[in-house]
């Protein structure tokens, strides 16, 4: 894209230049609705966000609120501490169960793996509803937990839902990157290592694990900027506002406190880009959110 | 003695797993069949809370899908020409904006949402009109689709097979139509059941940018919620079930243009034959 | 739109039975208003942000908001038909605000949930042990009759409105037996028994016990309790302005004071109450604990006893 | 410096692999390979070669009844861990996360020797591999001869009882796979170490092995030295898959095996016989007067240090010559060709 | 059937590119070549190799103040889609959403040529290539044989004024590759085509070229026919890549070439020379009395039709010879070498 632009500024368009110059100008055009949309509507407001929360009555000391501001504070605190159990949790299954998918073949393996990755793009909120129906008044954790030791275990209305219902809607996306990982895994490396004498645990350790590694830094930031940002199940079980995102939405809608809500915004936001790029830098390219 | 000791472990946790995964929306299925969910099953199986959800909450459904068909049309529209031009040109500037994209996805949609809200939120009957949520979706799937077709294009040497149809007298555009379009179509699939889907069950952004007159199905999932009878929630969580479920079911049948159908038989033989 | 509409922020289906209200208004004059969940809190908010291009026509909120929203000039001065019946201190003389309907803040209670424990007659019950996990509040930083519900335990308990102590160790006590703090309107979840007791007003539990028939009751403490009074506001600039009035007559004509009677709140116009569904509301006795206060002074200590709320209970 | 290795004879004893598809890739087959010996199976894709490997090094079990006895010890049921063999793979399965030493080493480190000494001994192969500039590179900043070293080396640093390459050359290009060729000659050669290479390259297996196993369809069809196999084939297959080879139709009269464009004298054919072959190198260019066969001259390959002729009209192949002469022949020119009677074969 | 092709002589006047990131990837260039002639670019990985072609084909601009050519018409500004010149690429860049038949029409179908008539055309191509079978084929329903073909159809089936061909067979392994060189050669000929092909590796292009034009970072080092370039190397890095060449050190002495292992015999060294070379057919294995060095057998690779000999301990590297002579020599055993005088190359 560097050479569109300065194609377009040095070259004029005439039978006579370079090929390449013309088709610069084309793909210049193929391209331009989707910049212009993102700039008005993404990069646009995101800056007028970012001016926002530096338009409050402590100006751009609103920032740093967020961290000074106990009870912001503590929030983002929780929050970094969910998303980051969340995230170690999702990968330890996905690497048992995804290796185990990928490796095994039996019957039924790949009704299994459609069942892993089904709620794949389950919105949080109906994961409120999965989290209700697990560990709500009526769920059935509670059932066994009566029928097994006479006490209802209700875990759904607090931060253990939450992690319940993150850990929900995180396995699909994990186990999905990480069994593509493991598909790619060279047997070979495995086997070189067993002709060199490693018993299978070694080899997990010394070839399989450093094999997922990108897969797991990559999906595991995914999975932990996913958890970040978080809402829909958040407000379904209507857990205060413990986590930050409940936070900005109390903020902007309870107490129309929109300066606030705004650099939270952009602080969460940060964050997550900022937990995303680092990933990248480690595994390489490849993370992104996509599912 | 087939497996060892380590397989029925390992098959036990991922039992133990879908398990987790599955239970819920049995129950949630059952409950939106039943009379009463405090009494259980035995105060009766029903169809009158779908019927209710149906009558109530009909008006979200198709809206819901009225945005999801604009929006999948809006990305085809921008993003495939987009994931071309990327795939083309791999410079230091198309790799920034293909990391921008991506940003509305990466970022809480909360913040996303927020800045259309102060910007645009006084733009006359913009606010209150769909097209104000379609927006926000636009940006959340836009990167999907971008992605899946930028994807397939960059797994088929594209510039190659380009050069291959210019050398037959191809131009631009009749490269464009007859080879980069139709070898991009694994990737246009995945990312339309991808963009659907997502357009379909997106919350986060959409609480924000959502008036009462233009109420999606996971806005109103979470103010039946909140609000409703747990059968009327989880009857509209059936509804809900009954149109994504077969979106992700066709997503894992199409959705990842690098399978193919003999993925299990070249698996066998990878074991063997080296890459 | 070829149907005339209007926008209500908070005018939940399942909450004071608007959903007859708003299919009422539809029937009688032919403008559809939809169902919106927000709380006062939030529906305010959204006004707020919106004002300089308002979505919404008119808004249900607690009175304290109404007192609020004026404040902040987000609101129209309107005097629907029968404005001069609603008694003075329930109203802004200009019509900015002025009341619909109230109630009263008591426990609302699923008898099938609560098992065996005894139904908690008091405040003080609340904060037993056997109650653990059992009890669920509005948050008193958003929901208005989350405010209210936090003003009455304050006041029974011997606070005022200068004197939030001990409705704040109240909640503080309250934290160990894990209470569900909720923010939007959580009629159903106590039918269903996710909620086996809520702080609530009087009307959720009469419609749950003689319109649903489920197995609830309401109880008003023994401490004493507080009327939580509902008040419309018309929002500044509203874009269906015409309709809007249309229905805001509505609501205070026969017909749609009866709706609420029939929901089992007090109308503002007393005339509208059956005596059928008068009969149905607990005895004239247990009413007497319930004390009225100045909700000038009480929307004066919305803010303060929010800010006591976040920074000493949660 | 290098020693020579402790290594096991290798025997194969009716070991056949039916995979769980059903794919019976190798029928019951007995080898017997000496103790030091290099041998080569070779055959085309798919034929079993790799399966034949995987069951020697323990990676597939044979079916029941099938064992594999490494010197006395019968290993049938020893995993690849327990057997203390070299493998070297064809995209040579280094370990990415660990640099060359690392790699070297490792079977060391996991038989629980010593920093110092593990390194020492990787070093020693490594200087044995000439590959000391490269200790701490990382695997994707060497090239494909220095990694195909890198393999080799580590699969002799844990001084295995017998070594085992599958396809080992076959990722190189053909420059560098020659020089490798030599240089693994005389390495097996010197360490004396029982090895095992699989190929489907006629010429690698030629130049390797002291023995060649030919495959075909999961069969044994040939075992001996390249040599034999190349000058006797004992089958048409073997005929066929090793080196060029000219095929002709005809019929046995009188002593000579007549063909549309003239006739070989050949005593030793079967009277029945329809087809003839031949090597390229068996042909010479003759006088018209004492020519066996006539043909036109379709193309012609210079090969530097030989040249090739391919000729049409003789059968209904072209048959191929090639002949050192440095003799210029053009595209259409008549030729006349004698063949080597005694070279001559028919299955 | 096949016509001959009307074609253009290409030529590149000054020729030079630098890439955008300052590469000079080819210094500027000068080369004639003549109507329906085949010339071979071959040199190492990066020489320009693949760039020069692509400056001919329209793919790539010459820098500033080159030219490119077709006959009279100065071509240089035309892209690629206006030159009809066809192009045949490593990895055949078939269209995978096309089936054989549409991928050799698609030329024609650009071309706005109507279904009819493009469908004869394609099918005759088809025929030519002997395709028939494969119409409806998908294009990874294909062997690479195949795919080969396919994709030299396609370029052809625009009757295309040149024919351009990048390592168009390197991705086929050895067997095919040589059976397709076979077949290419004879097909370009027959259609008296220009055509350039462009390769690294030295025995396709000694086989396939009228001429080779041999590049070395960015520029021609030279031009030549196969012959010439095999046995009259124009410098050094000729020498060494085209063929297998042996070198040794030592100092010329009384018109003989002496090394630390015996004397070459060779009059026309410059007295400053410092090295020779020889190719392996040079060298015979000879008499100890008539013997000009005396070296040691490394290892011996029976290569069917010839044996190959490493020979240590006469230079600083072994000594390659090969011979047909069927003699078997062992490992350790010392042979005597007579070299070839006048094949002695010094640089
Ligand atoms: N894991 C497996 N499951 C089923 N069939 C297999 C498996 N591995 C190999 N086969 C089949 O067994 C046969 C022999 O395979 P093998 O890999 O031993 O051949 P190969 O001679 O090594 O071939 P190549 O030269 O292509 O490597 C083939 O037909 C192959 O398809
Ligand atoms: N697009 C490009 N941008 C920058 N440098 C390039 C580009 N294409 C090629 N080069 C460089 O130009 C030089 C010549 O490249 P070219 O592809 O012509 O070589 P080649 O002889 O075809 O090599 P190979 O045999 O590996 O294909 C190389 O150093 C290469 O790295
Ligand atoms: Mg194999
Ligand atoms: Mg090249």
């Amino acid at each position: 894209m560097t050479s569109i632009a300065a194609v377009v500024e040095r070259a004029p368009v005439s039978p006579g230049a370079d090929p390449r110059a013309r088709e610069n100008v084309l793909l210049l055009l193929l391209i331009t609705p989707a910049i212009v949309v993102f700039s008005a509507f993404w990069l646009l407001p995101i800056a007028r966000l970012v001016a926002l929360g530096a338009s409050g009555e402590a100006g751009i000391e609103t920032y740093l609120s967020v961290l000074t501001n106990g009870r912001y504070a503590s929030s983002l605190l929780q929050t970094l501490a969910l998303s980051g159990l969340v995230t170690l949790t999702t990968l330890a299954i996905a690497v048992i169960s995804g290796l185990f998918l990928v490796r095994q073949d039996f019957f039924g393996r790949s009704a299994l793996v459609a069942v892993m990755t089904l709620p794949l793009a389950f919105p949080g909120v109906v994961i409120g509803l999965m989290v209700i129906m697990l560990g709500g008044r009526q769920g059935i954790v509670g059932d066994v937990s009566v029928a097994l030791f006479g006490v209802k275990t209700v875990f759904a209305y607090n931060m253990v839902g939450l992690f319940v219902g993150y850990v929900y809607f995180s396995i699909p996306r994990v186990i999905l990157t990480v069994m593509a990982a493991a598909e790619k895994l060279d047997i070979q490396l495995e086997e070189a290592a067993r002709s060199l004498g490693a018993t299978p645990p070694m080899v997990f350790r010394d070839v399989i694990l450093p094999g997922l590694q990108p897969a797991l830094i990559s999906s595991g930031a995914i999975c932990f900027a996913t958890s970040m940002g978080a809402f829909g199940t958040a407000f379904t079980l209507n857990a205060g506002a413990s986590v930050l995102p409940m936070l900005i939405y109390t903020e902007f809608t309870l107490n129309a406190n929109i300066a606030v809500a705004a650099a939270l915004s952009v602080v969460l936001g940060l964050i997550t880009w900022a937990v995303l790029a680092l990933a990248r830098s480690f595994a390489g390219s490849g993370v992104s959110a996509a599912g | 003695m087939r497996h060892g000791i380590g397989f029925w472990l390992q098959l036990g946790f991922t039992l133990l797993v879908s398990a987790f995964l599955m239970v819920p929306i049995g129950m949630s299925i059952l409950a939106g069949f039943t009379e009463n969910y405090f009494r259980g099953p035995s105060s009766g199986l029903t169809t009158r809370w779908i019927v209710e959800v149906w009558e109530r909450y009909g008006d979200n459904i198709f809206l819901s899908l009225g945005i999801a068909a604009s929006c999948l049309v809006v990305t085809i529209l921008i993003g495939v020409p987009a994931a071309y031009v990327l795939a083309k040109r791999q410079s230091r500037l198309s790799r920034m904006f293909e990391e921008l994209i991506i940003l509305p996805v990466a970022i809480p949609g909360l913040a996303t949402a927020l800045a259309l809200v102060m910007l645009y939120g006084t733009f006359g009957g913009f606010r209150s009109s769909w097209t104000f949520v379609l927006v926000g979706h636009v940006l959340y799937t836009l990167p999907f689709m971008v992605r899946s077709v930028l994807a397939v294009l960059s797994s088929i040497d594209l510039r190659t097979l380009e050069e291959g149809a210019a050398s037959l007298g191809a131009g631009f555009w009749t490269r464009f139509w007859t080879i980069v379009l139709p070898n991009a179509g694994s990737g246009i699939l995945a990312g339309s059941l991808m963009v659907t889907t997502l357009s379909i069950g997106e919350f986060n952004l959409t609480l924000l940018l959502t008036t009462p007159f233009t109420q999606t199905i996971p806005v109103g999932l979470a103010v039946a919620y909140t609000n409703a009878r747990l059968e009327l929630g989880s009857a509209y969580t059936v509804l809900f079930f009954a149109m994504i479920i077969p979106l992700l079911v066709a997503m894992q049948i199409w959705g990842n243009p690098s399978r193919t159908s003999t993925k299990r038989k070249r698996r066998a033989l990878e074991k063997v034959v080296s890459p | 739109q070829s149907t005339p509409v209007a926008m209500c922020y908070s005018c939940p289906e399942e909450w004071a039975d608007w959903g007859s209200e708003l299919r009422a208004i539809k029937k009688a004059i032919g403008i559809t208003v939809p169902a919106d969940a927000k709380n006062s809190g939030q529906a305010l908010s959204q006004i707020v942000a919106e004002r300089n291009n308002p979505v919404a026509d008119f808004a249900n909120m607690g009175i304290t908001f109404g007192i609020q929203a004026k404040k902040l000039g987000v609101t129209e001065a309107y005097k629907p038909a029968h404005f001069d019946e609603i008694p003075a201190e329930l109203k802004d003389p200009d019509g900015h605000w002025y009341t619909i309907h109230t109630g009263a803040v008591g426990f609302f209670i699923n008898k099938d949930a609560l098992g065996n424990h005894p139904m908690p007659q008091s405040w003080a019950d609340l904060l037993k042990p056997e109650y653990a996990g059992l009890v669920g509040y509005y948050d008193p930083t958003s929901a208005f009759i989350g405010f209210m519900s936090g003003m009455a335990v304050n006041t029974a308990l011997g606070g005022s409105v200068d004197n939030f102590d001990p409705g704040i160790a109240y909640f503080q006590q309250l934290k160990k037996n894990a209470p569900i703090v909720v923010n939007q309107s959580s009629y159903a979840r106590v039918l269903s028994g996710e909620i086996p007791i809520l702080i609530d007003a009087d009307f959720n539990a009469y419609r749950g016990k003689y319109r649903d028939k489920a197995n609830v009751d309401f109880v008003i403490p023994k401490e004493g309790s507080l009327p939580v009074p509902y008040v419309m506001v018309m929002v500044k600039g509203a874009p269906h302005a015409e309709n809007a009035k249309k229905a805001l007559d509505f609501i205070m004509s026969d017909q749609g004071q009866a709706v609420w009677g029939d929901a089992f709140l007090k109308p503002i116009r007393p005339a509208a109450l059956s005596t059928e569904a008068a009969a149905k509301f607990l005895p004239a006795s247990d009413y007497a604990r319930v004390k009225s206060v100045d909700f000038a002074k009480v929307a004066e200590a919305q803010k303060p006893f929010a800010a006591r709320y976040l920074a000493d209970v949660r | 410096m290098i020693r020579k290795m402790d290594s096991s004879p290798i025997r194969l004893r009716n070991c056949s692999k039916t995979y769980g598809d059903g794919t019976i890739a190798v029928g019951p087959v007995d080898i017997e390979i000496a103790a030091g010996e290099t041998v080569v199976i070779l055959g085309p894709s798919g034929c079993g070669k790799t399966t034949t490997l995987r069951m020697m090094a323990g990676l597939e079990m044979p079916d029941p009844g099938g064992h594999v006895l490494f010197g006395a010890d019968d290993v049938t049921r020893l995993p690849i861990e327990k057997r203390n063999v070299g493998m070297v793979f064809q995209s040579y399965a280094l370990f990415p996360n660990l640099d060359v030493l690392e790699n070297i080493a490792y079977g060391l480190r996991v038989r629980g020797i010593g920093l110092a000494e593990r390194s020492a001994r990787a070093r020693e192969m490594m200087g044995m591999m000439r590959l000391e500039p490269f200790a701490e590179r990382r695997i994707d900043q060497l090239s494909g001869g220095q990694k195909q070293r890198v393999a080799l080396a580590r699969a002799l640093a844990i001084q295995p009882r017998a070594l085992l390459l599958d396809e080992a050359l076959t990722a190189l290009d053909a420059k560098l796979r020659d020089t490798l060729r030599t240089e693994i000659d005389v390495l097996l050669r010197r360490l004396g170490i029982t090895t095992v290479y699989v190929t489907h390259d006629q010429e690698e297996a030629m130049s390797l092995g002291d023995r060649i196993i030919v495959m075909d369809r999961g069969k044994i069809v040939q075992i001996g030295s390249p040599r034999e196999i190349y000058h006797r084939p004992g089958c048409r297959f073997v005929a066929e898959f090793v080196g060029t080879m000219n095929r002709l139709p005809g019929e046995v009269r009188d002593g000579q095996f007549v063909t549309k464009s003239g006739r070989i004298p050949c005593r030793h054919l079967d009277p029945d016989c329809r087809e003839v072959m031949f090597r390229p190198e068996s042909v010479t260019i003759a006088d018209p007067a004492e020519c066996d066969l006539t043909g036109r001259v379709a193309a012609t390959f210079f090969l530097g240090d030989r040249t090739r002729l391919v000729v049409d009209g003789i059968g209904d192949q072209p048959v191929i010559v090639e002949s050192e002469s440095a003799g210029e022949f053009v595209v259409d020119q008549i030729v006349h060709l004698k063949v080597r009677s005694a070279a001559v074969h028919a299955f």
